[in-house]
């Protein structure tokens, strides 16, 4: 899950990181009473869940509190990576002296936590990586013993000469492990952290992404969600038990798991086709998620074609049989379906299709390319 | 004759008394698997259907039985305890089928596993079966079928399609084992076919892998290095946008975007047979056994 | 440091382990007053620094609130081993169903924080040890990941059959955990443990020992120490930073270091006298903690004789003459002193002391034959 | 030709620009120690004595100047950090004068120390000393002369006493070690008991314990079963009054309450001398040389 800036930055100022003050506005006259109240000169920054917010224009440097709610305004009329602007945090502006990065983030590899701090900060840490690799340090944290002090220090001097402003950013970093860990944190990242020029070791942004299965215990966190912010789609999808993902195809997609959802996306795309969607209904079965999956797909006007593959293992073919026809049944469909499953109760499931109008497919090829045909009007496949 | 499961397991069931648990202690059982014990913490002494003993702790369980493997079906918050408790009983195989454990509990499973000298496969996976011998998970056993080829893949369903295609083109299996998808597991590629290599029963192996991550790169350098038996590769997620689950930094970590591209190429340079649809596999194995 | 029984069962409230409610009182009327509050028959217990204390009577059951103020007045009375009781802890008496025992102890030999659990509580768990060695279950626990959930669950179980009363159990040792590492702990104890009539798992008594090196860390915890309920001696001492224990003997011994201090002390008893006490100045020598030792020695009636032993290393001797020469000044002594010294600036030493009309011996043996020989008037060695 | 340190020895010294630090450094440059580094986080760059080159991490100094060996006078609060700093950073063998550090924050710094291989000496000790080639931590090196007789003692003015009444007797040490006597520490008896057989310097040990625990008992069993070498053993405490540190529970955990008749019983059983007086060391160490 993601949060916003000024979500993390909450979190940041809860474990003790110096963070500048900041406050959330949802209009341009808000925007104005907030950089008001700051007296000084502000910085709007949009929060959606999206990168490149700044090369997308919704970061702005206001001088004015006037100029504070133009720029909102302008930022909320921005649709970032297909998301609409909703919140702005509207900060005082930073005089910047020097700008370092620093992030902590599961790896698959080392089957750790992994430190990574540079001091070329304010910039793409991929682009550190190309072109500077001897800019950043890596450094393993142990699960069982945590961040030690030391290897905060460590860092500290790796990313600052000046001892004061090390042993300030050593602390940051015992404390962006708190962060991270006491969230359940699969990503926390400060990037810049900055020193002022009144000499001060701060905080300037703030991106962190939750394990989704840490949510369930730790609703406080969970309690951050901003469903205004995600895809109107995958939040119906997230509330069914399913895992959505749109996509800009023609062919709507209902799986059951994640790595067949891929290959049955891929086979689409063989065949000359494009999926509409990414659609996991999971391992249990139960003809209600049927239900939700065909109410998010049709909803998508793209969606030429419907396509169900599933595998029946611990999913019972019959379940969703019964799914489909229940749904059709309440909301006929506008665009073909195909339908290809295979296993556990599959002779069920297909009289239960047959008794209704439906005809089921057994091999996924077959179904894959049938799905594409109808989406694209003959023209593939 | 196969590998981490044979006609010698004696399994241990975590949680055999849950939704889950019971069922699929049952289809193991029907399926021929020496379900020795099952645990339940308070509902020690019970039988499971009549007659699996249940245990309130695994080290009771592996005293009273002689357990060597355990199959978990915990719910996610006690997982990480379960797969901790059964490599501390000293139980040396130990599959968790559990979806959805966090992965910061996975960084702390890992070493204490490791240290006691314990093989984990999974969480987030549907175990292995051995057709014919004995099954660990919830792989469904009829798609299965005794024979030669070895199957390791991260996926549950994508599993089950590409062992259904083998068996009905009369391909059997030595062992197939799905290591599971999750960002943290205990059991790679390169661990499987290290194994698969050194059964005299498997001949061929084929591998399924997603994208995210580099486990199918470094298996390929392990296949051109280390393998003498032919290995068939597929890739699931070409088609998937980049970047919904982890963003850059994951990428920069571990030197790699864990591409599909990248992952083919792979497979290619190390020689290895592409499926480039599931189907295909068929073909792709018969012409190199 | 000990704390007392009302301060331990404070950590484990906080820490959330049931615990029968209690006040502590300072005078028999005291007493009364808080009996009468429960409205039920209240145990009376002596809080006090020293074990056996319901063997010395200072654990007494009042049937009503007079009889409270009865029992409180015997207590307030008692000396146990040499301690006075200044304070005793009021709580409402427990239906008891069954008695068990729970700790966790730092343990030498495997290095390691290990719980003991038996279900044969209520008596010295030694006496268990001792004869029924079958009922005890030891847990060495792992530092590097804590006391484990199926850890505490197989401790509970192994004390109670009933799996509430086992469940019940695990969450208690859990949080027993936590109450021990959160303060620094060397030892937590639970004894008993009780299962009520009405069903309860209770941890009826409750004893701490906080290791010494963590109170500067732990100022909350450091704030426990009652030192009404210490010996008065070892109080100044402990202020002088010396370490300090009485003992009964007529040989006093001021020395430095631990092992070279219990060696002078086995001296004096292999040449026929008693030591007096240990004292250990430490390794950095003031002039100042030698005056402390000084004082706190002489004002033992029992000394007869003052043995200094010090081994200069980083001990410097000519700090210790001068502290014995400032002390003396101030407080001339009324027993004669044997002062042996080497190491450090002992030519400067023995100059400062025979200056001032001490003499200064070299060698061990021969300073502690001639302490002995003045404690006892030439009785002994 | 000695134990642990000698002229290959090149030290690194935590805490160089402390108090306790800066003194004994300055004390072990005096008597001849290869001391290359100091690390004072912070003051990286400085030079102390205008000589040793500090650091700011313990990784920065191996790195500059091949140190294998620490020794750590941080105080109480930063020496579990110490220790575990020296260990990643791969010295060999980390010495810990610092007397005051929590038993809990010991419990984690072992196994640290352990899973890289290190040896730790201490905490709350004296250090080594290696008469006439090498000196770690604070031994007075005045009161120590070369020759045969190894020295091992959980306490440090103990330890002074007994080498100064050796070397005014005429004899030397192969190396004098102080362990400590914290509850927990990184080296015990057996270690320097194994060094001391296998050192072909030392002809004689003299071991001086305490009360309290049971190493001296462990000690004494090795003595018995795996040492050529006569063996002197003291145990200071006799007259201590029992119980006045922890209690019974933790006699109950070892199986014993370590008094000093019960581990002067073990080094009878294991045959070896018996000072009952420190004075006795010498001539119960000259009749079995």
């Amino acid at each position: 899950m993601n949060i916003h800036e000024y979500q993390a930055k909450d979190i940041f100022r809860r474990c003790g990181i110096p963070v500048p003050p900041g406050e959330v506005a949802t209009t341009p006259e808000d925007a104005e009473r907030i950089a008001r109240t700051f007296g000084t000169r502000v910085v709007v920054k949009a929060q959606v869940h999206a990168g490149g917010r700044g090369k997308a224009g919704g970061v702005m440097l206001a001088n004015t509190p006037a100029d504070a709610r133009t720029m909102a305004q302008q930022i909320f009329g921005l649709q970032i990576k297909g998301l609409t602007v909703t919140k702005v945090l509207v900060t005082p502006a930073a005089d910047i002296a020097s700008e370092a990065y620093a992030g902590v983030i599961v790896d698959r590899a080392s089957k750790r936590a992994v430190f990574m701090v540079s001091p070329a900060g304010g910039i793409d840490i991929e682009e550190v990586a190309a072109t500077m690799p001897e800019k950043i340090l890596r450094l393993p944290v142990d699960p069982r013993y945590g961040l030690l002090p030391f290897e905060a220090s460590r860092m500290g001097f790796f990313l600052y000469t000046d001892a004061k402003h090390a042993r300030a950013a050593a602390k940051i970093l015992r404390q962006l492990w708190q962060a991270f860990l006491s969230s359940g944190a699969s990503l926390a990242e400060i990037n810049p952290l900055v020193v002022t020029t009144g000499d001060d070791v701060l905080a300037l942004d703030a991106k962190m992404v939750i394990d989704d299965n840490e949510l369930e215990r730790r609703p406080e966190i969970a309690a951050l969600r901003d469903e205004s912010a995600e895809n109107a789609s995958e939040v119906a999808a997230r509330k069914a038990s399913l895992t959505f993902i749109k996509l800009d195809g023609n062919v709507g997609c209902v799986v059951n798991g994640a790595g067949l959802a891929m290959a049955t996306m891929d086979l689409v795309k063989y065949y000359g086709g494009e999926p509409a969607n990414f659609l996991d209904i999971g391992g249990s079965s139960n003809p209600e998620k049927v239900v939700h999956a065909l109410r998010i797909i049709t909803r998508d006007r793209n969606v030429k074609a419907i396509l169900f593959n599933i595998f029946g293992g611990i999913t019972r073919t019959d379940d969703v049989a019964n799914g489909i026809v229940a749904a059709t049944r309440e909301h006929p469909l506008s665009v073909p379906i195909v339908i290809r499953l295979t296993g556990t109760n599959e002779e069920i499931a297909v009289q239960i299709l047959q008794q209704n109008g439906f005809t089921a497919l057994i091999d996924m090829d077959e179904a894959v390319q049938k799905a594409v045909r109808l989406a694209t009007g003959g023209k593939a496949a | 004759m196969s590998i981490f499961i044979d006609r010698n397991t004696k399994l241990l069931v975590q949680g055999i008394t849950g939704r889950d648990g019971s069922f699929h202690a049952k289809q193991m059982i029907e399926y021929g698997t020496c379900v020795v014990a099952g645990v339940t913490p308070g509902k020690g002494g019970q039988r499971f259907e009549g007659a699996v003993p249940v245990f309130d702790t695994v080290a009771d369980a592996v005293q009273a039985t002689g357990a060597n493997t355990t199959v978990i079906y915990v719910p996610p918050p006690f997982a990480a305890d379960a797969m901790m408790e059964a490599a501390d009983a000293g139980i040396a195989l130990i599959i968790c089928i559990t979806e959805g454990v966090p992965v910061l509990d996975m960084t702390r499973v890992y070493p204490y596993v490791q240290d006691r000298k314990a093989r984990l496969i999974g969480p987030n996976c549907p175990g292995l079966i051995t057709p014919g011998a004995s099954k660990v998970g919830i792989i469904p056993g009829r798609i299965c079928a005794p024979g030669s080829v070895g199957v390791v893949s991260r996926s549950g369903t994508l599993t089950y399609e590409v062992v259904y295609q083998l068996t009905r083109a009369g391909i059997g299996q030595s062992t197939c084992v799905g290591i599971g998808g999750d960002p943290i597991n205990g059991t790679n590629f390169i661990d499987c076919l290290t194994q698969f290599e050194a059964d005299p029963e498997t001949k061929a192996v084929a591998m399924m892998g997603e994208i995210g991550g580099t486990d199918e790169q470094e298996a390929a350098r392990f296949v051109r290095e280390h393998m003498t038996k032919p290995v068939v590769g597929f890739i699931a997620g070409q088609t998937a946008p980049p970047g919904r689950r982890m963003g850059h930094a994951g990428a920069i970590i571990s030197g790699s975007s864990g591409t599909a591209a990248e992952k083919l190429d792979a497979f290619r340079e190390a020689g290895m047979g592409i499926a480039q649809r599931p189907v295909e596999f068929v073909p792709l194995l018969r012409e190199r056994m």
